[in-house]
């Protein structure tokens, strides 16, 4: 479904992203893990249309979308929650749902919405409310709650429990095995290594802009340098 | 009696001020950029509507909807060539650019009509209506009445389509707006599209009640819409029309009652004391940033 | 003795009441945890013990003065100083500029001085730049000190952004979710350098987290918010197995 | 410390130079009293530039009523010198003296105000300053304030201007300084790191106000006239022009960019009526070219110039080898 | 100081001429350049003066006096002109008077009217026009006399100071008349909307209505007074003197009077030959501004001719004592170098400026 062949990104002088190779299969769960600044973020980026490669191919479903506007991308299917929630402060909590379904053209979206808040109740309490004024975790919500809107056929996650409560994100890990039984593709970037490996079929460690380690996710929970490294044991 | 009439005056010069504030207010409230330009548009807009009417004889439909064409136009060559590539620069950039766009269609017009006032024809005729002693006339209805729909329909657009929502989504972060699909890019261009049309509108209509039009008349105009959006929470379209008619009451009322010399002086006081007070404008919404 | 204390704090936004009689007493030199489901209200009221946000009710007592409705940095001033939960770093200034910052209340020093430059401007200046040099090796940003501090990787900025706090001589330090955005590993030094700066410095610190490992691993008492109501307080075991924080909060495996 | 001593020295030394070399030129004639009467306009415009971005280039705070200010101080300033026959000196000293008192009764209500809102209010009193003028006879009205006695000239402005970048320069780099930056970064932040908000704005903007009352005065001894329409809300942007040009937070931006936005539209005379559509169309290029302003908020290393006369010019090289280059501090 | 300045000598002369062509007021620099072009192909066609040829070198001041010093300066210094023309606004004729007398080069403004211009500005300080006392009084003096009015009413521009200086004579010497001044309201430059204020005029019923703005002003606040309901006769001064008077107002400023300098009606032939050199170029009839620009000119090429050199000093000296006859009548200047020259009164008359009278005074 997704394959990316020597990819590289650069930030001025900065070479954050060196020769990236991933391949994420239709149905799969695939996960990207790394230490702080390995450029976990900036793939993601890449691969939506936020950041241009300098160089390499993004393939979506056969097709290269390197060159892509990050609009026409959602539009072919592939959705990102970007680091930092990025809500609309100044819409309300139902708007910014909205907003999610905005190249939707089907009857449903409404139903989609209440599906959404009965995921997430603490957001129907708050409903109408300007998504700026949310808490912290309660933005994370929402930002998950309007990606799902968009019902992408692969959908980029990028630390998408950060905090949040420990309820909640045994419930967002669930939520993403959920989506993804349904039919999505989702490639995950977690600081939670732990459960993230433990729902991924396959998982990339990235170091400094290079991809270090690739296998599939069990093996890798076994594999002791990994353990002390990323899983902190 | 005079009371009532200087109101009267009052709520005719202001509904001057609100035209052109919701454009102000529009663009601003969609890009969060001062656009210093937009008076200049305005005043693109009235010679727009000159040419249409002297040379091509149009009437005052068709040279209304030429003169709101060819200012969207305008609006949309100086988003794409001044300001696309400033988005990710710190706002002030942009203002600059936006002062810079302003002398130079000042400069530019001056150049291709000459500096000289036109006398705007008379694209209808003047009807003065008496109510006992009290006068106005249909040119000063119409405009209030333009602007009071105009505000009705935007806020329309704004509040109620998937465009509108989109234009606000764009507003806040235009990097999660790509990653719902919105094509930004079309977006601003649209706002600016509007908010130029609506300012070349405001040139015709104002061309009529006030017929003399010169490359710098934009200036105050634009200035004084400025604050009245401001007075009335900027980004806020009813607010740009309340902020526009305060502004006009006040200011008639200051000539009329206080002095006219310090009338200029007078408005920005209120402007001012209302801002002390309420920090956000008449109707602009206390946002506190949450920490 | 208590360093802090307040009662009956209540917060409304519009029509939302975010917290509502929430009462604390921190002790000195204590380390206090403080959790609770997404939106219960810990920040707003880190942002009311700080002076962000006014109490819409309830007094805050703090070192035996009371401080309800005090600026934030009158507050900073009396000693308590605090992190955020989204970073609020000074981006475009240096490392130790940040740093620099927290310490400009502690000194004294004439405008007319700095500007002529006089003897004590520069015994001042180098008073503060070794202060802040100090407060960088505890952090291990020494040799980061002259990066802007929008370049750092997440994890630095968070460690920059205690290490500020720290440098306003806070005798209680608030802290929201400090290891968000890390990654286990970064989260065990993390916890390590927090008692640590607790025992050096001989101050209380109160603690926002949502990492369990971390509250449970150092906090010594933990108050647990929910819908903005006190739920209970407690050890961490107390906490660990209280059913309604379970339910409310923990999750069943905890 | 001795470094230091040696920096200052070489500094005074190349000080006393450049002024030595303009003034024997405008004595004998060499540079004519056109380009001499630019030389004073440009120090003038230094002076407003480096203050106003004080306020907004280093404290953040946007304010587009510095011409106000500038008026205040002009105007005060020749009345001293008309009616009370004061010393030039002092003269200019109460101008920019008044000026700030004023700034300070003006931002003791405003200064809470934020972004867009405190522009347009700082806009505001600039033209309320103005219509004020207009009004006050003793200052001759909208006719403005003629026969003020021509006591600028090239000495005056020279050293004044090299005062004024020096004590801002000074407050910058002190803890005063860092206090105003921390309040352009993230105001919530550094109230919670105990600066005193208010305060610091305040501060900076009074002195903004006095250096701008200053600069009035020189400009009022120069051009021996005043009128309020000089000091309209235009005139202000253009100073505002300056600041952003040069890069926000930049001394030696604003310097640069003052140089070169007082010169230009002078070299476009010969544009004639094209010339102010050439200025503005290259003031927008300059924006889109360089968004960030000339020097974006770094400063030209004084140390790397020293190092580059040292080792270039006194071949006195501390490095070994190597091309050198003069690069920008961090 | 060296060689090049003789052979510049040899070939042309160059006047200076400061006006604002571009900025708010820059309509009235153009009419002035207008004016000037003239007059330079009319005496270069001629032979020239003393066989050499006149040359006008334009500069734009923005209408700022800092740009007109600045301008003022580069001419005299680095273009070596002989004289200037300018500026249009006193405050910026005012700004240049100072450097042009401690220079020693001569300078005419056409149409600055504030008394201080040549006070100020030194010995080497002329203009073309009259000052704002004179056209006050006359036009005090006509509306109590000739027009027999008691009651009237001033609305003029506070920030312009041509506006607010005729409007300050006129009130002195209508009242000094022996008439009542019932109203006197101000409005700002720029501003389009005057109802506030013409309402207010209109309660007191003035008789006459002073309007001293220039032409395209006066055209929308007539237009605005007569929807108000004023019956009141308007009176203006120089600034009215254009065409376009006429096609902002209309059929609202019909029945004004207003001085000026010369009547187009007249059949001197100094007015004529301008008028018709001046219709032939630009195709359309000139204003007070090109006109007194004209003679601005005319004066200075008169006393250049006469001192039979370019030296500022002589020159000086001979415009002290000119005495010619140019489109605006005969000149001569007092001792503050005022023109003494007399004034006419015309009448707005369907769509036509058609003379009045003709006012001296002492
Ligand atoms: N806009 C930018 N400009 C310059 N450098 C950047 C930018 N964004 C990221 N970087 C740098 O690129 C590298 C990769 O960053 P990235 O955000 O992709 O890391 P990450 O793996 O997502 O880290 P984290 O776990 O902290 O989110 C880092 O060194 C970072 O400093
Ligand atoms: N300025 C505000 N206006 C309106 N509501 C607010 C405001 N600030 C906070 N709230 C509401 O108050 C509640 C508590 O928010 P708070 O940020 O304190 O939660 P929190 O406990 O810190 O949650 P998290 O763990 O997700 O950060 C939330 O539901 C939020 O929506
Ligand atoms: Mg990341
Ligand atoms: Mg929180």
């Amino acid at each position: 479904m997704l394959e990316i062949k020597n990819l590289n990104l650069h930030y001025g002088m900065i070479h954050a992203l060196r020769d990236i190779n991933v391949k994420v299969n239709k149905g799969e769960i695939v996960t990207l893990i790394g230490a702080n600044g390995a450029g976990k973020s900036s793939t993601l980026r890449a691969l939506s249309g936020l950041e241009k490669a300098s160089s390499g191919e993004i393939l979506f479903e056969g097709k290269d979308i390197a060159k892509n506007p990050a609009n026409e991308i959602v539009a072919m299917g592939m959705s990102h929650v970007p680091e930092g929630r990025r809500v609309f402060a100044n819409l309300t909590v139902y708007e910014n749902l909205e907003l999610g379904a905005y190249l939707r053209k089907d009857k449903d979206i409404k139903k989609d919405i209440q599906l959404i808040l009965d995921k997430f109740p603490r957001l129907r309490e708050r409903l109408y409310q300007r998504a700026g004024t949310l808490s912290g975790g309660e933005q994370q919500m929402l930002a998950m709650g309007r990606a799902l809107m968009i019902k992408p056929k692969l959908l980029l996650l990028d630390e998408p429990s950060m905090g949040l409560a420990p309820i909640i994100v045994k419930n967002i890990f669930d939520i993403i095995l959920e989506i993804n039984k349904n039919g999505t593709t989702v490639l995950l970037v977690e600081q939670n290594a732990h459960a993230a490996l433990k729902i991924a079929h396959k998982a990339y460690v990235l170091e400094t802009g290079s991809i270090v380690y690739e296998g599939d996710a069990k093996s890798l929970l076994e594999d002791d340098t990994i353990r002390s490294a990323y899983l902190g044991e | 009696m005079e009371i009532i009439q200087q109101l009267l005056n009052g709520l005719a010069l202001g509904s001057v001020y609100a035209l052109i504030a919701i454009g102000y207010t529009m663009v601003y409230g969609i890009i969060k950029l001062i656009n210093f330009a937009h008076g200049d548009i305005y005043m693109a807009g009235a010679y727009f509507g000159y040419v249409a009417v002297a040379r091509l004889n149009l009437g005052f439909i068709p040279a209304l909807i030429l003169a709101m064409t060819l200012s969207a136009l305008l609006g949309i060559i100086i988003e794409k060539v001044a300001y696309k590539r400033l988005r990710n620069s710190p706002r002030i950039t942009l203002l600059i650019t936006a002062i810079g766009m302003s002398l130079l269609l000042e400069n530019g017009f001056r150049l291709i009509f000459g500096p000289n006032p036109k006398p705007f024809p008379e694209l209808l005729k003047t009807k003065i209506f008496h109510l006992g002693s009290l006068r106005i006339n249909n040119i000063q209805l119409i405009i209030f009445a333009v602007s009071i729909v105009l505000v009705i329909i935007l806020e329309y657009i704004v509040f109620k389509t998937k465009t509108g929502k989109a234009m606000r989504a764009s507003s806040y972060d235009i990097e999660a707006a790509k990653l719902m699909g919105i094509n930004v890019d079309k977006i601003i261009s649209l706002t600016f599209a509007i908010g130029s049309a609506l300012a070349g509108a405001g040139g015709i209509l104002v061309g009529i009640a006030y017929p003399r039009i010169e490359p710098y008349m934009g200036i105050m105009p634009g200035l004084k819409a400025f604050v009245a959006a401001v007075l009335g929470g900027i980004g806020v379209l009813p607010g740009a029309m309340l902020g526009g008619l305060v502004m006009g009451v006040a200011e008639t009322f200051t000539k009329a009652f206080i002095s006219t010399k310090l009338s200029d002086a007078i408005i920005f006081s209120i402007l001012i004391v209302v801002l002390i007070v309420k920090p956000d404008g008449l109707l602009g919404k206390q946002i506190k940033e949450k920490v | 003795m208590s360093l802090l204390k307040a009662n009956n704090l209540t917060m409304q936004f519009g029509g939302i009441t975010a917290v509502s009689d929430f009462s604390i007493e921190v002790g000195e030199n204590e380390l206090m945890g403080l959790i609770g489901p997404n939106g219960a209200g810990k920040t707003t009221v880190f942002n009311m013990l700080t002076g962000v946000y006014k109490p819409t009710k309830g007094d805050i007592n703090f070192a035996g003065e009371d401080i309800t409705g005090l600026k934030p940095y009158d507050i900073t001033r009396k000693k308590a100083a605090r992190t955020f939960q989204n970073v609020r770093l000074f981006k475009d200034l240096s490392v130790i500029d940040n740093v620099k910052i927290s310490l400009t209340y502690q000194i004294k020093l004439g405008l007319f001085e700095s500007i002529l430059r006089t003897p004590n401007y520069y015994k001042v200046e180098k008073e503060i730049h070794e202060k802040a040099m100090k407060i960088l090796e505890i952090f291990k940003l020494e040799n980061k000190s002259e990066e802007y501090a929008k370049n750092l990787p997440y994890g630095e900025q968070r460690r920059l952004e205690i290490a500020r706090a720290l440098a306003a001589s806070p005798k209680l330090l608030l802290l929201d979710e400090p290891a968000a955005g890390m990654n286990p590993q970064e989260t065990q030094e993390l916890m390590e350098l927090i008692t640590w700066i607790k025992e050096e410095f001989k101050i209380a610190i109160l603690l926002i987290e949502h990492d369990m490992k971390l509250v449970m691993g150092i906090c010594e008492k933990i108050l647990v918010l929910d819908y903005g109501k006190i739920l209970t307080v407690g050890t961490p075991d107390e906490v660990k197995n209280n059913p309604e924080v379970i339910k409310a909060y923990l999750g069943e495996e905890g | 410390m001795k470094k230091l001593k040696n920096l200052k020295l070489i500094l005074g030394i190349v000080v006393m130079v450049i002024y030595s070399i303009f003034f024997l030129l405008i004595q004998t004639g060499a540079l004519n009293p056109y380009y001499g009467q630019i030389l004073i306009v440009l120090g003038i415009n230094i002076i407003l530039a480096v203050s106003l971005n004080l306020v907004i280039g280093f404290t953040g705070q946007l304010a587009l009523g510095h011409a106000g200010f500038m008026s205040i101080g002009g105007y005060t300033a020749a009345i001293m010198s008309l009616n009370y026959n004061l010393p030039f000196f002092i003269s200019l000293v109460i101008g920019g003296l008044v000026s700030a008192v004023i700034g300070f009764l003006i931002g003791m209500p405003i200064l809470r105000l934020k972004g867009d809102y405190l522009a347009i209010t700082t806009l505001g009193f600039g033209e309320i300053i103005r219509v004020a003028v207009v009004n006050m006879d003793f200052l001759g009205g909208p006719r403005g304030l003629a026969g003020i006695p021509k006591k600028t000239n090239f000495t005056w402005v020279y050293f004044i201007t090299l005062f004024t970048v020096i004590i801002i320069y000074n407050i910058i780099r002190s803890p005063y300084g860092r206090a105003m930056l921390s309040i352009r970064e993230d105001e919530i932040a550094s109230e919670s790191m105990g600066i005193n908000t208010t305060k610091f704005k305040m501060m900076a903007f009074v002195i903004a106000s006095f250096f701008a009352g200053i600069a009035g005065g020189l400009y009022a001894h120069q051009f021996m006239f005043l009128d309020p329409k000089s000091f309209d809300f235009l005139k202000s942007f253009e100073i505002l022009t300056f600041v952003v040009f040069g890069g926000m937070g930049s001394l030696s931006g604003s310097l640069m960019a003052t140089t070169v936005l007082t010169y230009l539209p002078e070299v476009l005379r010969t544009f004639a009526e094209y010339r102010m559509i050439i200025y503005a169309a290259s003031l927008v290029m300059l924006m889109l070219f360089r968004p960030q302003g000339i020097m974006g908020n770094k400063e030209i290393n004084l140390a790397h110039i020293k190092e580059f006369i040292l080792c270039k010019l006194l071949r006195k090289c501390k490095k070994k080898g190597g091309a050198f280059n003069v690069t920008i501090e961090g | 100081a060296c060689g090049g300045k003789k052979e510049e000598e040899a070939s042309v002369i160059k006047i200076g001429s400061i006006l604002p062509l571009t900025g708010d007021i820059a309509t009235f620099g153009e009419s002035s350049k207008n004016g000037l072009l003239i007059l330079q192909d009319e005496v270069n066609e001629a032979g020239g003066i003393n066989g050499k040829k006149i040359e006008f070198l334009f500069e734009d001041d923005e209408n700022k006096p800092a740009s007109s010093a600045s301008v003022a300066q580069k001419l005299i210094n680095n273009d070596k002109v002989v004289a200037i023309i300018g500026s249009i606004a006193s405050k910026c004729s005012i700004a240049v008077g100072p450097i042009a007398t401690q220079s020693k080069i001569p300078m005419i403004t056409p149409t600055s009217t504030n008394p201080k211009v040549t006070t100020q500005g030194g010995e080497y300080v002329f203009r073309a026009c009259f000052i704002d006392p004179f056209q006050g009084k006359i036009l005090a003096k006509f509306s109590a006399e000739d027009l027999k009015a008691k009651k009237a009413a001033v609305l003029y521009d506070v920030a312009n100071d041509y506006s607010k200086g005729l409007a300050e004579f006129f009130q002195k010497g209508f009242e000094e008349a022996g008439g009542e001044v019932v109203s006197v309201e101000t409005y700002n430059t720029g501003d389009s909307d005057f109802n506030a204020q013409l309402t207010k005029i209109n309660a007191l019923k003035p008789e006459v209505l002073l309007l001293p703005d220039y032409y395209n002003t006066v055209g929308l606040i007539a237009k605005q007074a007569r929807s108000t309901g004023i019956d009141a006769i308007f009176l203006g001064g120089d600034g009215w003197d254009s065409p376009d008077l006429f096609t902002v107002g209309g059929d609202a400023v019909d029945g004004g009077y207003f001085t000026n300098h010369y009547s187009p009606e007249d059949t001197s032939p100094e007015v004529v030959a301008f008028k018709e050199a001046y219709e032939a170029r630009f195709e359309s009839v000139p204003s007070a501004f090109s006109a007194l620009s004209y003679d601005a000119g005319k004066i200075l090429v008169a006393a250049i001719e006469k001192a039979g050199s370019t030296d500022g000093e002589k020159i000086k000296e001979a415009l002290k004592a000119t005495d010619i006859t140019a489109v605006s009548g005969k000149v001569k200047y007092d001792a503050d170098r005022n023109p003494i020259k007399g004034a006419v009164i015309l009448k707005t008359e369907a769509g036509k400026q058609k003379f009045f009278k003709k006012i001296n005074i002492d």
